[in-house]
């Protein structure tokens, strides 16, 4: 990937195979590392709703490829979909990945500030990878007590019979908080720090934006969490009695100090999805971004709030209800940042020139989905309602409406999008509009029905309904049928995906240095760009997203252009 | 909204189901509002050959109504359904009415024990009626219920009822709940509480109040009777 | 052999040197990891009023001490900063060999009190005190030694005057793990 | 290649007598430490956390350079404490307290008595009594 142009202040030599990419501190390679790491756990997350799916469906059946599902299995596969999805997919994808790979590239620079620390943290990452792989192979299986691992289920191996997989996931969950700690205090200082000349507040785009929201979001709210995990894995290891009431201590305190975390955290993944979408909508309806500031703004506003909502996932979870109102209040309010967000993108469609490529289809139906996934979203930070959806599948559906929209779509927005750059090749457009609508599609068939089977009082980690009349009556089964074939669907359709992707990785097109006419600094580099980024470091004369400007001679006018050619 | 689906077997459903169908109408205008919008121009400004773009910088006044109004908007109407939610929080979670009796449910690895008052109406008393995963009330009586757990985290949830509670252990947790009509309904655990949370079932079957004294008639312990069947000493984890 | 810094580093559009920035971030982090166990601890402390039993038998001498050497190796810690800031490398590093000679009598100090802590029955799992004071005092312990550690590495290269900045941003991360034991300390030892 | 020290807005030509600094901090931490002795909780409470504040403050300010530092890395610190603050706020009315509005926290009310019973216990029999202030292992 290093066809060694000009070099800007590395000594670059020939390296080996391990070198170039595997112990290598080029951001770029970095970037690549965690993208596929991310990938192959996302099989893993694949694999797991597809096997737990097909019991819900048929239950008792043989799954192909896995066997009969027992209870304990059904809790751990639960289990080990949530915590992958979430802390081994949306996070290495959206924000170590697109991080690593865009932010040097975005601000004009060479490098991360610390590459040693940055490739420190993917190994951190990996051994964490590692360890949670190698909770499901110890003795009693992995960790089955929910991503949210509550104690005390989760701190006695008495309660959970997962004497070494819950201490595992604990090790590894850590080790990934850690990773990302030392990747987001890269991320924060690179573009405090190292932004190319003349590159102003206001002149970075969006999403490097978004992405050190959330670096800081996450590393504001994880800290809490940190010392609940090693107070939890005292508890699990060493027999303390951090939360467990008969010895004086409190389990809610580990719902506060997770939740604390754990809201935070959608929104840590949401706002980099966010930025893609903002990049893309921009350059695909050749409009300049509606209210660049406003959106800067929300997206603060949004992180701030995210700091006093948490406890709406404890509404009924034995708070005192007198504080839930609070919460109530505060989750609402939430809605109005995002809301705005969401309004200011529609409003950059507005007069633009709207070209339905795959990267664009998939950034416009990440709008559309999630605003599914936000409205929805009222009826649980209402406490009157959530007294009734509480851990039903409306919950599961509505926040797949959200996760999904920011982890699959906004990743598929961001890889087709920037495939040309990251690999030199083009992606095909025809098998990458089949992909699309293949998932979309199935997507939705299989939330759709269980927002209904939810409101109907379907509750969740269950793993045999046929234990309760109730939700066995007509029509009940049959939604759930069909949301397991439409996942069957949805994970047929992503082989189309990856055989496009390793396919056009060899043989695709070759892609020029800008194919998609963007204005910002990625798209000057050569694609792929060479170690060292630049062959002469940019300077920056104008914000991200001057398309269509009445005074520049094309519809676009890249930052770095000096204002003379125009 | 819900009721098409599922019964209304409590003083609360209704108001419950009443407050989503508000939230659904208030924010089902936004959502096909803002869907019709983004079909909408996603439609009309398909690029053409030879046409530019507009060029909206977003940041003059006229233009910043794009923002402010949703702004407001959303303002006014989340304010709406934090009165709505507010009020039926405070009725379900934050009030007890007088009790006509009141429940004790224990919740274990994998089951439900309820303790019911039995003749004399006193929980605690030589004739409690201790039953497992099936609790016997009373219709248009107002019940309380204390919940407790004698292991891991539990969550009671009656859902023609409306209720949900979860269920601490080391925590008493009181509630309230007035069933308005006959019949058996699935009581679930929806916390994960192990392995066997999946088929941590239980009914309640509500019963008129003849058929309901027959049964506690029929069930009483004789005072001073032996421990009861399931072997659970009084009071749970105490 | 030295590592190739790329110009990335080297730019400084805050007007704050790109690795003191870092540290300041570092301990932004901190300060929240700290806050969930101290603010746990405070909670339970406080909705329990038996634990002063428990907390009556910390040495608060051994404590006492033990903040007497760390606020004399944050002393040294400044120091070896100022000797950086004239170019005195040596005489850095001679400092920060002393801050963490602190570290190290810090350490010694922690190990006899919990010996002999241990010894009387006090361990990680006889009470939820305990298990608090074992774990904050644990975690602050080891935020000590990775400090001493990299600032080892810092004074090896501080002696031939390499990468000066380095001993002021070390010192700023043992100001922070002093400040944090400042408050560990009435905590632990002087609330009875 | 710049050398970043160079860079940093302070140093030159100032000059904080840290030794005097570490002065006031030892006579800080002697007065903490004598605090209790003098046996008023709410002296205790100012001799302990108030110097702690005092303490926390000038090494922040000299030591750390606060002081020279941009302003918004002060405000950085402060807002992660703030952050704090209102995480204590939202959870100590779930487990600070004992009980609320429709619950009681039996098991810490519980384990209140127990541990009281088993200090007083363990005060009349003497201090150091081996095996006497673990409360928690003896249910």
């Amino acid at each position: 990937m290093s066809s060694a142009t000009a070099d800007a202040g590395h000594g670059h030599h020939d390296q080996g195979f391990i070198k170039k990419y595997l112990w290598s501190t080029d951001h770029k390679v970095i970037g690549f590392q965690y993208l596929f790491t991310g990938m192959f756990m996302a099989l893993i997350g694949g694999f797991t709703v597809y096997v737990f799916r097909m019991q819900l469906a048929f239950p008792g059946m043989s799954v192909p490829g896995f066997g009969r599902v027992t209870a304990h299995d059904y809790n751990s596969l639960v289990t080990t979909h949530g915590s992958v999805m979430i802390f081994w997919v949306a996070m290495p994808v959206l924000i170590a990945a697109l991080g690593n790979y865009l932010i040097p590239l975005m601000i004009g620079c060479d490098d991360m500030v610390f590459p040693r620390i940055n490739r420190l943290s993917y190994q951190l990452f990996l051994v964490s990878s590692l360890v949670l792989i190698t909770s499901f192979f110890v003795d009693g299986g992995a960790f089955g007590g929910a991503w949210t691992a509550y104690p005390p289920l989760s701190a006695k191996a008495a309660y959970n019979l997962t004497p070494h997989g819950a201490p595992l996931w604990l090790v590894a969950v850590a080790l990934e908080f850690v990773a990302f700690l030392l990747g987001g205090i890269n991320f924060i200082t690179t573009v405090m720090n190292s932004r190319a000349p003349g590159m102003k507040m206001f002149d970075v785009p969006i999403v490097v934006w978004m992405i050190v929201i959330a670096s800081i979001v996450f590393m504001a709210s994880v800290g809490p969490l940190v010392a609940g995990a090693v107070m939890l894995l005292f508890d699990q290891t060493v027999g303390t009695g951090f939360f467990d009431p008969s010895r004086g201590g409190d389990p809610v305190l580990w719902q506060h100090l997770f939740w604390f975390f754990g809201h935070p955290e959608v929104y840590v993944v949401l706002l980099p999805a966010m930025g893609i979408v903002a990049e893309i909508i921009t350059v695909f309806s050749r409009k300049k971004l509606f209210a660049y500031k406003t959106v800067l703004y929300t997206a603060i506003g949004t992180g701030v709030l995210s700091f006093f909502v948490w406890a709406h996932h404890q509404f009924v979870a034995g708070i005192d209800p007198r504080m839930a109102n609070i919460f109530s209040v505060t989750t609402l309010l939430i809605s109005i940042p995002v809301a705005e967000m969401v309004f200011v993108y529609i409003a950059t469609l507005y007069g633009g020139s709207i070209r339905l490529t795959t990267p664009m289809l998939w950034a416009l139906a990440f709008i559309g989905e999630f605003l599914i996934g936000g409205v929805t979203g009222i009826f649980l930070g209402a406490s009157g309602s959530d007294i009734y959806f509480h851990d039903t599948y409306f919950v599961v559906a509505h926040f797949h409406y959200t996760f999904f929209p920011i982890a699959f779509i906004g990743s598929f927005a961001a890889i087709t999008y920037w495939f040309p750059k990251m690999f030199g090749k083009m992606l095909n457009e025809t098998w990458g509009k089949v992909h699309f609508w293949g998932t979309i599609i199935a997507f939705n068939f299989i939330f759709i029905p269980l927002f209904l089977t939810g409101a109907r009082g379907d509750h969740r980690r269950i793993y045999d309904y046929t234990h309760f009349p109730d939700l066995m009556k007509a029509g009940m089964q049959e939604m759930r049928v069909l949301a397991t074939l439409a996942l069957v669907v949805l994970l047929a359709f992503q082989v189309v995906f990856l055989v496009n992707f390793f396919y056009s990785l060899v043989k695709g097109k070759k892609a020029e240095q800008n194919p998609w006419k963007a204005n910002t600094l990625e798209w000057v580099a050569a694609s792929p760009p060479p170690h060292g980024n630049f062959p002469e470091l940019p300077t920056v004369y104008r914000g991200p997203y001057e398309y269509s400007h009445p005074e520049a001679k094309d519809d676009y006018w890249p930052q770095n252009q000096p204002p003379q050619t125009a | 909204m819900i009721s098409h689906y599922l019964e209304q077997a409590s003083t609360f459903a209704r108001d419950i189901d009443n407050l989503i169908l508000l939230i659904t109408l208030t924010v089902g205008f936004w959502f096909l509002l803002a869907q019709f919008l983004f079909f909408g121009f996603i439609l009309k400004f398909r690029a053409q050959d030879g046409k530019k773009a507009q060029y909206i910088s977003g940041e003059n006044k006229w233009e910043k109504r794009w923002v402010s109004l949703p702004h407001y908007a959303t303002l006014f109407f989340d304010v709406l359904i934090i009165i709505a939610a507010i009020r039926v929080w405070q009725d379900v979670k934050m009030t007890l009415p007088q009790a006509d009796s009141t429940v004790r449910v224990i919740a274990q690895q994998w089951a439900w024990t309820f303790v019911h008052p039995g003749p004399d109406n006193k929980l605690d008393t030589a004739d409690d009626i201790r039953t497992v995963d099936e609790l016997h009330v009373e219709v248009n009586k107002t019940y309380h219920f204390e919940l407790q757990s004698r292991d891991v985290l539990h969550s009671f949830s009656v859902p023609v009822f409306r209720l949900k509670q979860d269920v601490i252990p080391g925590r008493t947790i009181k509630g309230w709940f007035k069933p308005t009509m006959t019949g058996g309904f699935d009581v679930q655990c929806t916390e994960i509480c192990g392995i066997g949370h999946g088929i941590m079932a239980a009914r309640v079957l509500i019963e008129n109040a003849a058929d309901h004294a027959a049964w506690v008639k029929a069930n009483a312990p004789q005072v001073a009777a032996a421990t009861p069947a399931d072997n659970v000493p009084t009071g749970g984890s105490r | 052999m030295a590592f190739p810094r790329p110009i990335a580093t080297t730019r400084s559009a805050t007007g704050i040197p790109t690795g003191r920035l870092a540290v300041w971030w570092v301990i932004a982090s901190e300060i929240v990891i700290f806050g969930g166990v101290l603010g746990s601890y405070i909670m339970h402390r406080l909705g329990h009023p038996d634990w002063h039993y428990q907390s009556a038998h910390t040495n608060t001498a051994a404590g006492a001490f033990n903040t007497l050497v760390l606020l004399t190796s944050s002393l040294f810690a400044v120091l070896a900063h100022q000797a950086a800031q004239q170019k005195d490398g040596k005489k850095a590093a001679r400092f920060l060999v002393f801050t963490v000679l602190g570290g190290l009598t810090f350490l010694i100090v922690k190990g006899f009190e919990w010996a002999s802590e241990i010894q009387h029955g006090y361990t990680l799992t006889s009470n939820t005190f305990w298990s608090f004071y074992y774990t904050a005092a644990g975690l602050h312990g080891f935020h000590v030694l990775a400090g001493m550690v990299i600032m080892l590495f810092v004074a090896a290269d501080a002696r031939h005057n390499r990468e000066l900045q380095r001993v002021e941003n070390i010192g700023i991360y043992w100001h922070f793990v002093d400040v944090v034991w400042i408050f560990l300390f009435p905590l632990l030892y002087i609330a009875k | 290649m710049s050398d970043p020290a160079a860079q940093a807005p302070h140093g030159e030509g100032h000059h904080t007598n840290y030794v005097k600094i570490w002065g006031i901090l030892v006579v800080l931490l002697v007065i903490s430490v004598l605090g209790p002795f003098l046996g008023h909780p709410v002296v205790t409470l100012f001799t302990a956390f108030g110097i702690a504040l005092v303490k926390a403050y000038l090494v922040g300010k000299h030591f750390m350079h606060l002081s020279l530092e941009r302003k918004w890395i002060g405000y950085l610190v402060f807002t992660m404490l703030a952050l704090m603050l209102v995480m204590v706020g939202g959870v100590a009315p779930d487990v600070l307290k004992h009980d609320g509005l429709g619950w009681e926290n039996r098991a810490a009310k519980q384990s209140v008595e127990q541990g009281n019973a088993a200090g007083e216990a363990a005060e009349k029999a003497g201090h150091g009594a081996p095996g006497a202030a673990p409360a928690g292992e003896h249910h």
